[in-house]
């Protein structure tokens, strides 16, 4: 039974049986984490997936979006709309925004690939779109424009409405369901045929197209379901927040907030965003903290406003300057590295006659 | 995305050429690049196609392999027209190309790089990955296989670009200039290799700087000189036709002699 | 037969640089062709963006007794667009030459702007005098910037460069709050709605043109914004300088072949672009309240600007913050309603589609 | 100094916590409890641990100076209640007040308002920017904490199902309804007609639910808003053709609704277009033209202009003894934000008093009786909440630029000076 299990196990790539461990570790967060600290839980979780999502796109298809509050507005916007306006289930909510996303994503990307936008171009195209949902949102009066939108407050408690309590270890879940969906269907997605063409789109298109890839179909698709998994984060985030508007959902903060998980962790890799977005969220409770109460000595920096933000673009800085594949990615890329050089090490002793060593 | 096999396709106009390319000019902006070039490969050759620095080979390449169209003439491959075909689509025709700048999947390692071109061919994984090592064991980077194809030296690299191509088990494979840069103790084993392939059956049309070996390897060769053909043949014609001799030929080929 | 034009295009297309260019994919048509059907749909697309959205009223407003406002809305875009231009020069010289997108322009801009606030407020400068101060204060740190931080990840991605930007962009704000706190502040212009007497004429201000106005401190800032483009011009085009700087916007590797100091120039450059923001910092202090959030407003028209003027030329950001300017005043009384921003943003993507390579650009 | 370092606060949980236990342990295994009593408990004679009440501000950020200020505010106001005794109906026992940094983001917000609910506070006060608050007010009602709002106009704050949630100021109907009312009455008293209007606002959430009560109530008065524009006051750096527009739509009064960087624009273009046909220039929650600093920052540019807001009473002996002392202790004068601040802690206070209990429930309907008889901040009236916790008697006040002073002008009962009506700074 257990060898079974093993086996069926083994069967499993690394990174799923990570996300596996991962699920399960995460049940038991609310056990040690209550109030304000599951707050912080909840954020990180629900960063980490939104960041993830962005990787498809910036990672693994070579798009550095700066505008992914697009995607994110969009799912935010279905929902908040369905459910305040309407009063229809953000269950609906979250798949309308996803098919939105995804839409809005065949739409950015067909017109960047068209119109070949790569480099500078595609970033400012990408955040351009993102200005301009913005602008349209605030004058949108069937979302109630600039004043925004909020949830309806149940008096009982839902999982179809996505209401809870407060402080219910319930919305934790709920961004863990979210991240966990979102990493194994990157997962899936990168470890398929069709995620690797997009990686080979993105290393080398003409490369990749005269192998016979289509890379315009390799684009969209990552395209895509970074859109429509971005969406889904922005439904969750409104029934996390309970308000919506404009800034909130289409602001340029949010699409800085979107990648910077990434960028700090790792761009690419599978395991970055995550670690990016816990790194990111607590070193912000760290420094908001440190502020707040400084030691003696530096008392005088006591709510002196701008000090933590001050921190926070210095160590931007600085992670850029000292790990610029973030801080997953040179650790990941270290350790590849030597890895590599262990099986030169063995390939050339064993082209030295120990062939032994190889049969083992 | 790639369809069925090559081998798979009705042999249309069997017994006509291969590849036809019929009064092909372009012209960027106000420049002529090339001018009214028309020749035809036959199935199972090796087609040179050679000149001077600037004589529009790689231009003709790019315009067979797809990468952009030609401003009036025509391509026909297997007696059907191909002129413009976006070159991802060239792949499931059969066609396989290499690049003059090497371009490999630098995030990948070299079994990975092949095995995107073989999965083209199957819809399994593991069959996929076992023709990949069928391709690597032929072009000898067996000992690279799960190493980054970033890391490659040139040769490997060179390697890799045919390897890439091949994986497609290509019935015409478009060659561009895979011995430059390379050193001549280099070379010999590349060109053992082309050979290897050529008995396999596949059409090569090649363009090369490197006299000896398009000498050594070519059934037929294409002179090309200020865009327009010079003069074709068999290696031997080319090389006694005084034209190709005085525009061409004369320093390099004594060089490439001595 | 054979002539030399031949010669050169095939030697154009057998260049794998100049073959990039040309590379059009999938795409059949030559770039003539493309070319002119990109400029029908343009055409097309602001004739028909135009027509749908003149409704009467709007008709009315231009051609009525309101023309006025017309006017003054073309007088205000050229004004400001000249300031537009102003601090996306800047931008567009550091674009062009390290090919870097700095979201810390207009962060720069407010260092500038609080430089020469604190020597008006502090030492009684009048506030133009202290444009020599912040165009050398900015150029200073714009050089520490890229020497200190910058030149170690020339090689980076795009991306990476610009996420340092955006935190240089953040700490600068940042310390701004905390040594200026948020509180806004202004600088007064004591003989802003005096006269001037310019070659015997007389400008009572704010000068009056066709019913429109034009105030003292906004007909400086422009006319400064101009002076010092045409420096930089003449800088980039006219001195030894601006040689070794075009050389390493071409080519830095060869550039490099040929002696020059790829790593002192591009600190040139940056300090150069920091300068030019220094200088419009100083320039708009007088009409505008200042936070530290000021210049980053700046920013996103910048970029504006920089695409449609063609990155990397310093003519066309002039052009193309008179454009932008223009656009935005003029479209905020055609759109009624929406944000005046969203034509700008029409007019942006537009050009990232259509004309990339702005309206001046060339490929390269 | 200023705020109570977390650690005292954990230690000092603890220590009731042990307390508690103590007693409870006590009682429990001398006499278990009899049936609950539904006549409230009786006063403790002995003051308890200090109330914990959070204060929730934007400490960091663009808008952290008001924070500061209001933050600073609070704490003033905890140690004036402390001085005075404590809560009498508590026996004393003093109020402690927890500081929490928005940083002006609502899931910071929210976060650090969990955090201080779990650290035990009775109330919270706060938030500024609306989207802080409404997402503040959504975990206050489902988390059962009473949330006084100091500073946050947005409507959308307190809804018919509002049971927790209570604002002292007017929200942005109100501000938005007795403006133009202000401006249609003084126009009356000055004899001078005002029929058309031009509105010139900021485009967010703030500046369009005012323009939205604001065109309403102009309706019914028989106003009629000639021209609206909207401009974006974070990146708006020129105003002139928006102000030729006033000018050519021919408006007899130009009302605006924004911030402080494009007040100061529209005092400088005024002075350059220099309108014609505007006889008054009327702010209505404007955030310009009530501050101290704005006629010396436009150089004489913003004389005579009025603006209707929310305002301290500047009439008010006890606001001047505030004022006064806040002034002395912090170095720098005390604003309407900040007199807001301290109000909500009083309403707290008073609050704690009549329930003369801890609990958060109690307070919530102490609260919703309060009546507060001498309010710092200008209204019609006591302070009183109605069902949803609006302040029944919020009222704006009318504030006039005259002699580059702001002065309280209208309604009379606040007046500080008389008026000038019909008259701007470029026509003299």
């Amino acid at each position: 039974m257990q060898e079974t299990l093993q086996r069926r196990l083994s069967g499993i790539d690394v990174n799923s049986r990570a996300i596996i461990l991962i699920g399960l570790a995460a049940l038991f967060v609310p056990q040690f984490a209550a109030g304000s600290n599951l707050d912080v839980a909840t954020r990180i979780v629900l960063f980490a997936a939104l960041s993830s999502a962005w990787n498809i796109m910036a990672g693994y298809a070579g798009l550095f979006s700066f505008g992914h509050a697009a995607f994110f507005g969009i799912g935010a916007y279905a929902t908040a709309y369905l459910l305040a306006v309407q009063g229809i289930s953000p269950v609906v909510g979250l798949v309308v925004g996803a098919i939105g996303g995804a839409l809005f994503g065949l739409l950015l990307g067909y017109l960047t690939f068209r119109y070949k936008l790569r480099g500078a171009y595609f970033v400012l195209t990408t955040f351009a779109f993102a200005e301009m949902l913005y602008l349209i949102a605030m004058k949108f009066s069937p979302i109630n424009g600039a004043v925004g939108l909020r949830v309806p407050i149940r008096r009982e408690e839902s999982w179809w409405w996505m209401q809870f309590a407060p402080n219910s270890p319930n919305y934790f879940y709920l961004m863990l369901i979210y991240l966990l969906i979102t990493l194994v269907a990157i997962n899936m997605l990168m470890r398929s045929r069709t995620g690797q063409y997009i990686v080979a789109v993105r290393d080398d298109e003409d490369a990749a197209s005269a192998l016979g890839i289509n890379p315009l179909r390799s684009r969209l698709i990552a395209v895509a379901w970074s859109g429509a998994l971005t969406a889904a984060g922005g439904t969750f985030y409104f029934q996390y927040l309970f308000f919506i508007e404009p800034p909130l959902a289409f602001g340029p903060n949010i699409s800085v907030e979107i990648l910077l998980p990434g960028v700090i962790g790792g761009m690419g890799t599978f395991w970055g965003p995550l670690v990016g977005s816990g790194l990111l969220i607590i070193l912000g409770e760290l420094t908001t903290s440190f502020v707040r109460q400084p030691p003696e000595f530096l008392s005088f920096l006591q709510g002196r406003s701008g000090l933590d933000l001050a921190l926070y673009g210095a160590l931007l800085i600085g992670i850029i300057m000292f790990l610029p594949r973030g801080v997953y990615g040179t650790l990941a890329h270290r350790w590849e590295v030597r890895r590599e050089r262990q099986v030169h090490r063995a390939e050339a002793s064993s082209r030295d006659g120990m062939k032994e060593q190889r049969d083992d | 995305m790639t369809e069925a096999s090559p081998g798979s396709e009705p042999q249309a106009a069997s017994n006509g050429p291969l590849l036809e390319i019929t009064n092909v000019s372009k012209r960027f902006g106000g420049l002529l690049a090339l001018s009214d070039v028309s020749f035809s490969v036959q199935q199972g050759t090796i087609h040179g196609l050679i000149g001077p620095n600037g004589a529009g080979k790689t231009t003709l390449f790019n315009v067979v392999a797809g990468t952009f169209a030609p401003t009036t003439g025509k391509v026909a491959y297997r007696g059907a027209d191909i002129t413009g075909t976006p070159s991802h689509r060239m792949a499931s025709l059969g066609i396989g190309r290499t690049f003059q700048i090497m371009k490999p999947f630098g995030s990948m390692t070299v079994h990975e790089n092949v095995r995107i071109a073989t999965y083209g061919r199957t819809d399994s994984t593991e069959e996929a990955s076992t023709e990949a090592d069928a391709v690597i064991a032929m072009v000898g980077l067996e000992r690279w296989r799960d190493r980054s194809a970033g890391e490659l030296p040139t040769a490997g690299r060179k390697r890799l670009e045919l390897a890439r191509a091949l994986g497609l088990a290509p019935n015409l494979l478009l060659l561009d200039e895979v011995l430059a840069g390379l050193v001549p103790a280099e070379r010999k084993p590349l060109i053992d290799l082309l050979k290897e392939i050529r008995s396999t059956g596949v059409t090569m049309l090649l363009v090369e700087h490197v006299m000896q070996a398009v000498m050594a390897l070519s059934d037929e060769i294409v002179v090309l000189h200020h865009g327009q053909m010079l003069a074709s043949g068999s290696p031997r014609d080319v090389i006694d036709d005084p034209r190709v001799i005085e525009a061409y030929l004369g320093e390099e080929h004594r060089h490439a002699e001595g | 037969m054979d002539n030399s034009p031949n010669v050169a295009a095939a030697g154009a297309a057998d260049d794998p640089e100049t073959v990039e260019i040309t590379d059009s994919g999938a795409s059949l048509m030559t770039d003539a062709e493309r070319r002119e059907r990109q400029i029908r749909r343009v055409v097309g697309v602001i004739v028909a963006v135009t027509v749908l959205s003149l409704n009467f009223e709007q008709i009315q407003l231009l051609t009525g007794p309101n023309r006025s406002v017309l006017i003054q809305a073309t007088v205000t875009g050229i004004l400001i667009g000249g300031v537009y231009g102003l601090v996306s020069m800047g931008l567009t010289l550091i674009y062009g030459v390290l090919h870097i997108i700095n979201f810390a322009q207009g962060a720069l801009m407010t260092v500038g702007m609080y430089s020469a606030f604190s020597l008006v407020s502090r030492f009684g400068f009048d506030p133009y005098a202290t444009v020599v101060f912040t165009v050398a204060f900015l150029f200073v740190i714009g050089a520490i910037v890229q020497g200190l931080l910058l030149n170690r990840i020339m090689k980076e991605s795009l991306e990476k460069q610009l996420l340092l930007t955006l935190g240089l962009s953040v700490f600068l704000e940042n310390v701004l709050l905390l040594l200026f706190s948020p509180t806004p502040r202004a600088v007064q212009l004591p003989y802003a709605r005096g006269s001037t007497s310019v070659f015997g004429i007389t400008v009572e201000w704010p000068f009056q043109v066709f019913g429109a106005v034009a105030s003292l401190p906004r007909t400086i800032a422009f006319f400064g914004a101009m002076a010092l483009a045409g420096l930089l011009f003449l800088l980039l085009q006219r001195t030894s300088l601006g040689v070794r700087i075009r050389s390493v916007a071409d080519n830095p590797r060869g550039a490099a072949l040929v002696g020059i100091d790829v790593q002192r120039t591009y600190i040139l450059v940056f300090g150069l672009g920091a300068a030019c923001v220094g200088a419009a910092g100083a320039l708009v202090l007088p009409f505008l309240s200042l936070e530290p959030t000021t210049g980053e407003s700046f920013n996103v028209i910048a970029f504006v600007v920089v695409v449609l003027g063609g990155m990397g030329n310093v003519v066309g950001a002039i052009l193309g913050g008179l454009i932008i300017g223009l656009t935005q005043q003029i479209g905020g009384i055609i759109f009624t309603g929406q944000s005046n921003l969203l034509g700008v943003f029409v007019v942006f993507v537009l050009v990232l589609f259509l004309r990339p390579n702005g309206l001046l650009g060339r490929a390269h | 100094m200023r705020r109570t370092k977390r650690s005292t606060a954990i230690a000092s949980a603890f220590v009731a916590l042990a307390m508690i236990a103590a007693a409870c342990g006590g009682d429990d295994e001398a006499a278990p409890a009899p049936e609950p009593t539904p006549a409230p408990a009786p006063a403790p004679e002995e003051p308890g641990d200090p109330i914990a009440i959070g204060a929730l501000h934007p400490l960091t950020g663009g808008l952290a100076q008001d924070g500061i200020a209001m933050d600073e505010a609070a704490q003033m106001a905890v140690d004036d209640i402390n001085a005075a005794g404590g809560i009498k109906s508590l026996a004393g026992t003093e109020l402690t007040l927890i500081s929490a940094d928005s940083q002006g983001s609502p899931d910071v917000g929210a976060t650090e308002a969990q955090r201080m609910i779990d650290e035990g506070v009775v109330a919270i006060i706060g938030a500024y920017q609306s989207a802080v608050s409404i997402n503040v007010a959504a975990l206050a009602e489902r988390s059962g904490v009473p949330f006084v709002i100091d500073v946050t106009v947005a409507d959308a704050v307190i809804t018919d199902e509002s049971r927790y949630t209570f604002r002292i100021q007017p929200n942005a109907t109100d501000n938005g309804v007795f403006g133009v009312q202000a401006l249609v009455e003084m126009a009356e008293l000055a004899g001078v007609e005002i029929s058309t209007v031009a509105h010139l606002y900021d485009q967010s959430g703030f500046g369009t639910s005012i323009h939205d009560a604001l065109a309403a109530e102009a309706e019914v008065l028989g106003i009629e808003i000639v021209e609206k524009i909207t401009y974006n006051p974070f990146d708006v750096s020129d105003l002139t053709t928006e102000l030729a527009r006033v000018e050519a739509s021919g408006a007899d009064a130009l009302i605006n609704t924004g911030y402080y960087g494009d007040g100061v624009l529209v005092a400088r273009g005024l002075n350059e277009v220099r309108p014609d046909n505007l006889k008054v220039v009327f702010g209505v929650a404007s955030g310009a033209f009530d501050v101290d600093e704005f006629p010396s920052d436009v150089d004489g540019a913003g004389e005579y202009f009025f603006n209707s807001n929310y305002h301290y009473d500047a009439t008010s002996a006890r606001v001047q003894d505030i004022r006064a002392r806040y002034e002395e202790r912090f170095g720098k004068p005390m604003r309407t934000a900040g007199v807001l601040a301290y109000q909500a802690i009083e309403v707290i206070a008073q609050g704690l008093e009549s329930a003369g209990s801890a609990d958060r429930d109690a307070l919530r309907d102490g609260i919703s009786g309060v009546v507060i008889d001498d309010p710092l901040v200008a209204t019609s009236g006591p302070i009183q909440f109605d069902e949803s916790g609006e302040n029944i008697n919020a009222r704006p006040i009318v504030m006039q630029v005259l002699d580059g002073n702001i002065r309280q002008v209208y309604p009379v009962n606040f007046k500080e000076a008389d008026f000038v009506f019909g008259q701007v700074p470029w026509r003299d």
